[in-house]
């Protein structure tokens, strides 16, 4: 069905229509179609896999697409590598951070476009142009500072900067706010809707619902890598754009909250302090049975960190950890899984996921003892186990002998939540579960939380989508700078007391 | 090839193998005509110029024969060798010759020739009497093993008597260093054992200031002998180097530290008179060197082999000296100065 | 129309691609028998297995850590440290040469326990360097491919001032060499050592913790550490059957030659690592099979065999075994390449 | 009190890690002046300079690739090929030896071009494979080891049958071993040449966008490509100034050397790589300084230099310098290593 005529798609910036692209095993793009006109901000939206990153690499020469047609200002355009891309006024913000942690902030800016004076590249002028973006957009960061000794958020802000310095006609920011803090956020607002009045074009992908109603003038909706509608943002709904999505209505974006956390603690943290420095300081809480203790705080807060100590994954100095009235020594993974602790890390790729195996191997590696019998493993119970989180998560794949890296983002999820859930943990550390899930995906996680927890287990939830800890959570501990700030009872939820715990011990 | 042709006048192997050729006809009854034999010829290393020389004497005279041969590389790698035997036996050769990588594994492929009925003669690396001795179709033929070490050692007696200048600190005692081709290489060792035989029969004083390994390698031998320049300085008045090769090296360390102009002077003395050597020879930067006659060793390997395949007596038609108890043909090596060194271009006309 | 087109192309590609190893192998053979029909006799075949036996031990140790996402350089010098020490100790007492002129006759497990036990040690302390320390694996197997061989040659120096090591025991030379027969088969005992060796190799690999584990730290070491798997001790294992695959190769080595120098093993590591992952093995960790090792070690074997028997010259041997290794993991590495 | 101790211990352990390299140097020179003493003589210094220079222009070129995220076991057969190739056309024309009989006299910088251009394309195909069909660096450059092995000792042998190509030409031995002298002392063009590869090296490793790209490719190659950068381009132009400064290496060598033959370079790589490691380039890439690289094989060559002189046996030598390997690289390591 087209709602554009050939007559009027002249009139847009960016036209990709009748797009495919196919990888082994997996139809990624059919037939998909955008048209971006100048001056607005196109939102593009789409559950987990649905397709959205592959139509822009398409269109950015990351990948080659198989079949289909690319006009930009009306001309047909096909590029082969991000180079060219570049050139002919086409710029991104990826989705992954794609940076040279060794080399300093102002090369990663420039890199593939250095300044030369006489041959040799230009230092200074770099420096200055450096500053200057900066300057332009508000960044505090030191051009010569190494990428490495970075924050996150910083580091986002910086694929920004460097994106919006090409001076490109067509700018795509695939989940640009998955780690900035809230003022950071208005601030790439602020960046663009700069860019809007001087005529740009922009492609803004993320699962953020808010995100998307306050910055998008049109929306197109994408499921299983084709076009399903577009439309204008001020037009739509929430929960149309949320069904189009999933291709069925949802009611709400929050599960009803069935748990009953008892008035039994599980698990004590004292005054935890980790090896380190900087790192998280004398944190105390206490988490009870069927709870879900909400965990927010910046970028930087030190979640992860806190996380992390209690399973055993960074070095304390001093602090105890209490479970089920005992204390526990906590030195490795190892002993946090044994003593039934599960942790789902933040960083998927980095440390969730074996990319080249299965996803039995993935599904099953964490709890091997299971599978063995005299020390030999018990193939069939690896392969029901398998089936049992591909069914139970929902998990979009061909078969379980696929490679995981295979999957989209969401399913790789999918499977790695699978894995922890396969050891029946006690305590669930779950560190921003949702980051880069549609919101399909995580309605279904939520759900699964509100699950276990009915059923007795614990769970730490971290996360930096206030709507979520508030939709979720039984109660919010927030962290500052590494510190416990304050812990609020669901009755005294309030993004603004949240925020003020936030920024408690800053400075 | 250059064994064949070089013709009769002072290589006996060279010889025999002509003679060969005629003397092939009545033996036909007996054993196989002689286009139909064919040999396996197994190399411990291609990359060692030493053996290569062997083989091009040996495949020369092959041909001269009209003996088909099957040549193949063992890259110093013992196993690899022994490997290579089998396939030779796979091949249907009717005899091996081997310059083996290790002495030692002489039992191990003379136990497989035995099982395939096939005689085989040693060639360079020697193995002992005892295990040559247990089977009687195997030979060995190779230069005496210290003899290069010996000749180096009487050459530098010979030169010290004649020219006073060689002692240069005057104490009458011979300050020497020893280039080392590799530690347990069996030339290397028995040279070095015969050059201190003789160095300490002479009854002269001598003092060996170091001894170095450099690998049989030029470019090692240099940055060594740059080392000794800085540590010994003049002190040193001699140089025996296992072989020509690494004397070379030397050489160019004491070019480059001003030496063979005008009177500073230094004996430089090599082992196997290859011709970068004896060029260097003609140009006074070595003082002598000693022909390893490989041409020789390797026609005379061929005639050994083709002697059993023929099954007339081992020393038909060879010229050099057999020891019986203990299955060895000897190749004399020969003192080469700038007087006779016509005997060692020979060898590669 | 052009769509099966395309995609009877795609299938012939995938094709070629999952069994291009197996093809270069059939050019290769095919080759030498067009030169020489004669090498299809099942004697050939019998000789190639029997050489490849000590290989392919030695390679199922390799291939442990290349999966781990290491590398081993080392690998070589450990067999000729192993065939060194079986060497030296296990001459026959009547031997001349004998160089432990006074030592009873020794029960010829005891040498090949320590020359295994030596492996094991190095080896540990190369998995120590690189699973605790995190020293790049390339590097560190380099330093303690130096320290063992010049340790173990010191050693070698000082017992025959260096000269070769032979005359063995006849038991021992017998265990490496010695065959049986089934019927006219004549099967040599180094043949099922191999066997024995693969078989528990593959169990290891495949229906042990251990060989998840493998699979896991090699495939992702950050994720591994997360899921309980303790990755100093994971990769220790592996290291350390690698020294017991070393040991036993080097002393059957020596055994099989008949004779040991500290110069044996110079080459094996690399011409292990290159039968590795031309079957398959990557070196960027996390996967491998025990087929895939068989078959690269098997294929060199029959290169080695092959082109000696055509009577190649060495070093056309030398370039015609880089190109196939260039070919093969060229070929191979398309199949995990990311499509674009 | 308790802080500033740490503090202190924290400074100190700091001071040891960046340092490292240097603290070892001064062990090892500190252990040869005890044995003799005689070793501070400035003599040595200026021998160890000299003997450095090959080694220290092949580094140049094996570091490139190194930060590049790949490695290169090649390196020395091509600076062998070189040699030979040199050594081949460069021999007097009154020699006997000389293996073109009648070709007419060259200009020197004929074959030096010949051999530079050989190792160009080689080194080119090389990194054709690694960067183009993302071959691991490991096995590509040894199968590029083997063929170039192959080939150029199929050509060596043809030439002189195996013995040593010597007898060069006075220009081109000059040309390697000659020095101008000023004032009291001498200073050999050989040290020149390898300053004059370190300044443009230097210069295009942090002055040109060829630098950049470099360190941005080997830090993070998919971030490049998506910043612009032409990752296969990029990677070649560094295999290309490898092949270079190989091809150079290889002609100085064999003039310095005085003779060739294909044996020349065996062990090179391997040591090049090892004296860029320990002078802080890393084997995962995207981090090294020509500082450090120039450093590591000063280091080397002092420890080979100061073993020789005092008198310690070739395989002390190996086990001294796999430890020095070892603990140099654990140290350095640590550097960089996240604390968690
Ligand atoms: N390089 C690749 N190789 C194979 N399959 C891929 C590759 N990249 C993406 N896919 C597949 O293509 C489909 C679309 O993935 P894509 O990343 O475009 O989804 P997405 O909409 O961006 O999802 P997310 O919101 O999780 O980022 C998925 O099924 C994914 O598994
Ligand atoms: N100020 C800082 N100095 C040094 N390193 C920092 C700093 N802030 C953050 N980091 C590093 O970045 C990481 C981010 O911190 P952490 O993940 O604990 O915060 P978080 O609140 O969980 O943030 P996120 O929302 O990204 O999960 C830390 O592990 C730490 O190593
Ligand atoms: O094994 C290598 C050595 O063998 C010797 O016999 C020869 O004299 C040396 O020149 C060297 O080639
Ligand atoms: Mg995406
Ligand atoms: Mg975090």
């Amino acid at each position: 069905m087209e709602y554009v005529s050939e007559q009027e798609s002249r009139d847009y910036l960016l036209v990709m229509r009748d797009i495919d692209k196919e990888f082994p095993g997996v139809k990624a793009l059919n037939k998909a179609k955008l048209y971006v006109q100048k001056g607005s901000v196109h939102a593009l939206m789409g559950e987990n896999g649905a397709g959205k990153s592959t139509l822009m690499k398409c269109l950015f020469g990351v990948y080659a697409k198989d079949s289909g047609e690319i006009l930009f200002e009306g001309k047909s355009v096909n590029y082969t590598c991000p180079k060219d891309a570049l050139d002919h006024g086409i710029s991104m913000v990826h989705q992954e951070l794609n940076q040279v942690l060794q080399r300093n902030v102002m090369e990663n800016i420039w890199l593939g476009r250095f300044p030369t004076k006489m041959g040799f590249v230009d230092e200074q002028k770099m420096y200055d142009e450096t500053k200057k973006i900066f300057d332009d957009l508000n960044i505090g960061v030191d051009p010569r500072e190494k990428i490495d000794d970075l924050s996150v958020s910083q580091r986002q802000m910086i694929e920004i900067a460097k994106a919006v310095s090409y001076n490109a006609k067509i700018i795509v920011f695939d989940e640009p706010t998955s780690s900035l803090t809230e003022k950071e956020v208005s601030h790439l607002f602020a960046i663009i809707e700069n860019l809007r009045s001087r005529g740009v074009g922009m492609v803004y992908i993320s699962h953020k619902m808010e995100e998307i109603k306050r910055i998008s003038d049109e929306i197109t909706v994408m499921r299983d890598g084709s076009w399903v509608y577009t439309g204008k943002a001020s037009e739509m709904e929430m929960d149309q754009i949320i069904s189009l999505m999933v291709g069925r209505s949802m009611s709400s974006r929050f599960p009803e909250k069935t748990n009953r956390p008892s008035d039994n603690v599980v698990l004590k943290v004292e005054r935890l302090t980790g090896m380190y420095k900087p790192t998280i300081t004398e944190a105390s809480f206490e988490l009870r049975e069927g709870e879900i203790l909400g965990i927010a705080g910046l970028v930087g807060s030190r979640r992860t960190e806190l996380v992390e100590t209690i399973f055993g994954l960074r070095k304390r100095e001093s602090g105890r950890i209490v479970y089920k009235g005992k204390e526990v020594s906590i030195n490795d993974p190892i002993e946090a899984i044994s003593n039934r602790f599960a942790l789902l890390t933040e960083e998927r790729r980095q440390n969730g996921i074996f990319g080249d195996l299965s996803i039995r191997f993935n599904a099953t590696i964490s709890h091997l003892n299971d599978y063995c019998k005299l020390s030999f493993i018990n193939e069939k119970k690896m392969v029901s186990d398998t089936q049992w989180v591909i069914d139970a998560m929902a998990v979009k794949t061909p078969n379980d002998r696929t490679a995981i890296s295979n999957l989209s983002g969401g399913n790789q999820q999918k499977v790695i939540i699978g894995r922890w859930l396969l050891n029946e943990p006690e305590i669930l550390m779950m560190d921003e579960p949702t980051r880069g899930i549609d919101v399909g995906a995580k309605y279904e996680i939520y759900k699964l939380m509100n699950e276990l927890a009915s059923k007795g287990k614990s769970i730490l939830f971290v996360s930096s989508e206030m709507p979520e800890l508030i939709g979720v959570a039984d109660r919010i501990l927030v962290m500052s700078n590494g510190r416990v700030a304050g812990i609020l009872n669901r009755d005294e939820f309030d993004q603004e007391e949240i925020m003020r715990f936030a920024a408690r011990y800053l400075g | 090839g250059c064994g064949g042709s070089s013709g009769g006048t002072e290589q006996p192997a060279a010889k025999g193998g002509e003679t060969q050729a005629t003397e092939a006809q009545p033996q036909k009854t007996e054993a196989a005509e002689a286009g139909d034999q064919k040999i396996g010829v197994l190399i411990f290393n291609y990359a060692n110029d030493y053996i290569s020389y062997v083989r091009k004497g040996l495949e020369a005279a092959a041909q001269t024969a009209g003996v088909e041969y099957l040549t193949v590389d063992g890259a110093n790698d013992q196993a690899k060798q022994t490997e290579q035997v089998d396939t030779m036996i796979q091949k249907k050769v009717d005899g091996l010759c081997v310059a083996l990588v290790e002495s030692t594994a002489a039992e191990t492929i003379i136990e497989k020739c035995r099982t395939a009925d096939l005689p085989v003669v040693f060639v360079n690396k020697k193995p002992t009497a005892e295990v040559l001795n247990t089977y009687d179709k195997c030979w060995y033929v190779g230069c005496a093993t210290q003899q290069p070490g010996e000749f180096q050692a009487e050459m530098i007696l010979e030169d010290w008597k004649a020219d006073p200048t060689m002692d240069k600190n005057g104490d009458g005692k011979i300050q020497y260093v020893i280039i080392k081709g590799e530690n347990g290489h069996e030339n290397a060792e028995a040279r070095i054992v015969g050059i201190h035989k003789v160095l300490e029969e002479s009854g002269i004083e001598v003092e060996e200031l170091d001894c170095q390994v450099a690998g049989w390698d030029a470019s090692k031998a240099k940055d060594i002998m740059d080392t000794w320049l800085s540590k010994y300085g003049d002190d040193i008045e001699v140089i025996l180097s296992n072989n020509d090769a690494m004397a070379l090296g030397a050489i160019e360390s004491l070019k480059a530290a001003g030496y063979f102009e005008g009177d500073k002077q230094i004996a430089v003395y090599g082992i196997n008179a290859i011709q970068t050597g004896l060029e260097a020879l003609e140009q006074g930067y070595l003082r002598g060197t000693i022909m390893t006659d490989m041409i020789s060793e390797g026609t005379t390997t061929f005639q050994v082999m083709k002697n059993a395949l023929d099954g007339v007596d081992c020393q038909t038609d060879i010229a050099y000296p057999y020891e019986a108890e203990s299955k060895f043909f000897y190749i004399d090596t020969v003192k080469i100065r700038m007087d006779n060194i016509d005997t060692a271009w020979a060898m590669y006309q | 129309m052009k769509n099966t087109n395309t995609l009877s192309k795609d299938r012939l590609k995938k094709i070629v691609m999952n069994y291009a190893i197996y093809l270069i192998l059939l050019i290769v053979v095919g080759v030498i028998v067009a030169v020489d029909p004669s090498f299809l006799q099942i004697g050939n075949l019998s000789y190639i297995c029997t050489q490849a036996s000590t290989r392919l031990i030695l390679s199922l140790g390799v291939a442990g850590i290349i999966v781990l996402g290491g590398t081993d350089l080392a690998a070589g010098r450990m067999v000729g440290m192993a065939a060194v020490i079986c060497a030296s100790l296990l001459q026959a007492v009547e031997s001349s040469t004998r160089v432990y002129q006074n030592m009873p006759r020794l029960p010829i497990f005891l040498p090949m326990l320590l020359a295994v036990a030596l492996c094991v040690i190095f080896c540990f302390v190369h998995g120590l360097i690189v699973a605790k320390l995190k020293v790049a694996p390339f590097i560190a197997s380099l330093g303690i491919q130096q320290v063992v061989y010049g340790l173990f040659s010191i050693y070698f120096q000082g017992l025959a001032n260096g000269s070769p090591i032979g005359s063995f025991d006849k038991r021992f030379t017998n265990f490496a060499q010695g065959a049986f027969h089934l019927g006219p088969v004549r099967i040599p005992y180094i043949a099922i050592y191999a066997v024995i060796c693969t078989v528990i190799v593959w169990v290891i690999w495949n229906k042990t913790k251990i060989g998840k584990n493998m699979f896991a730290i090699g495939g992702n070491p950050e994720a591994a550490a997360v899921c309980g798997v303790n990755i100093v001790k994971g990769s220790l294992v592996i290291y350390i059957l690698a020294g017991i695959l070393y040991g036993f190769a080097g002393a059957l080595e020596a055994g099989r030659t008949g004779s040991a120098t500290n110069a044996l093993g110079a080459d094996y590591a690399l011409d292990a690592i290159a039968a590795c992952v031309v079957g398959g093995v990557s070196m960027r960790g996390g996967i491998g099979t025990i087929k895939g090792i068989v078959t690269g070690v098997i294929m060199f074997q029959i290169i080695n065999y092959g082109l000696i028997f055509i009577g190649v010259s060495p070093y056309v041997q030398y370039a015609v075994k880089g190109s196939i290794i260039l070919i093969a993991v060229a070929i191979d590495t398309q199949k995990y390449l990311k499509k674009k």
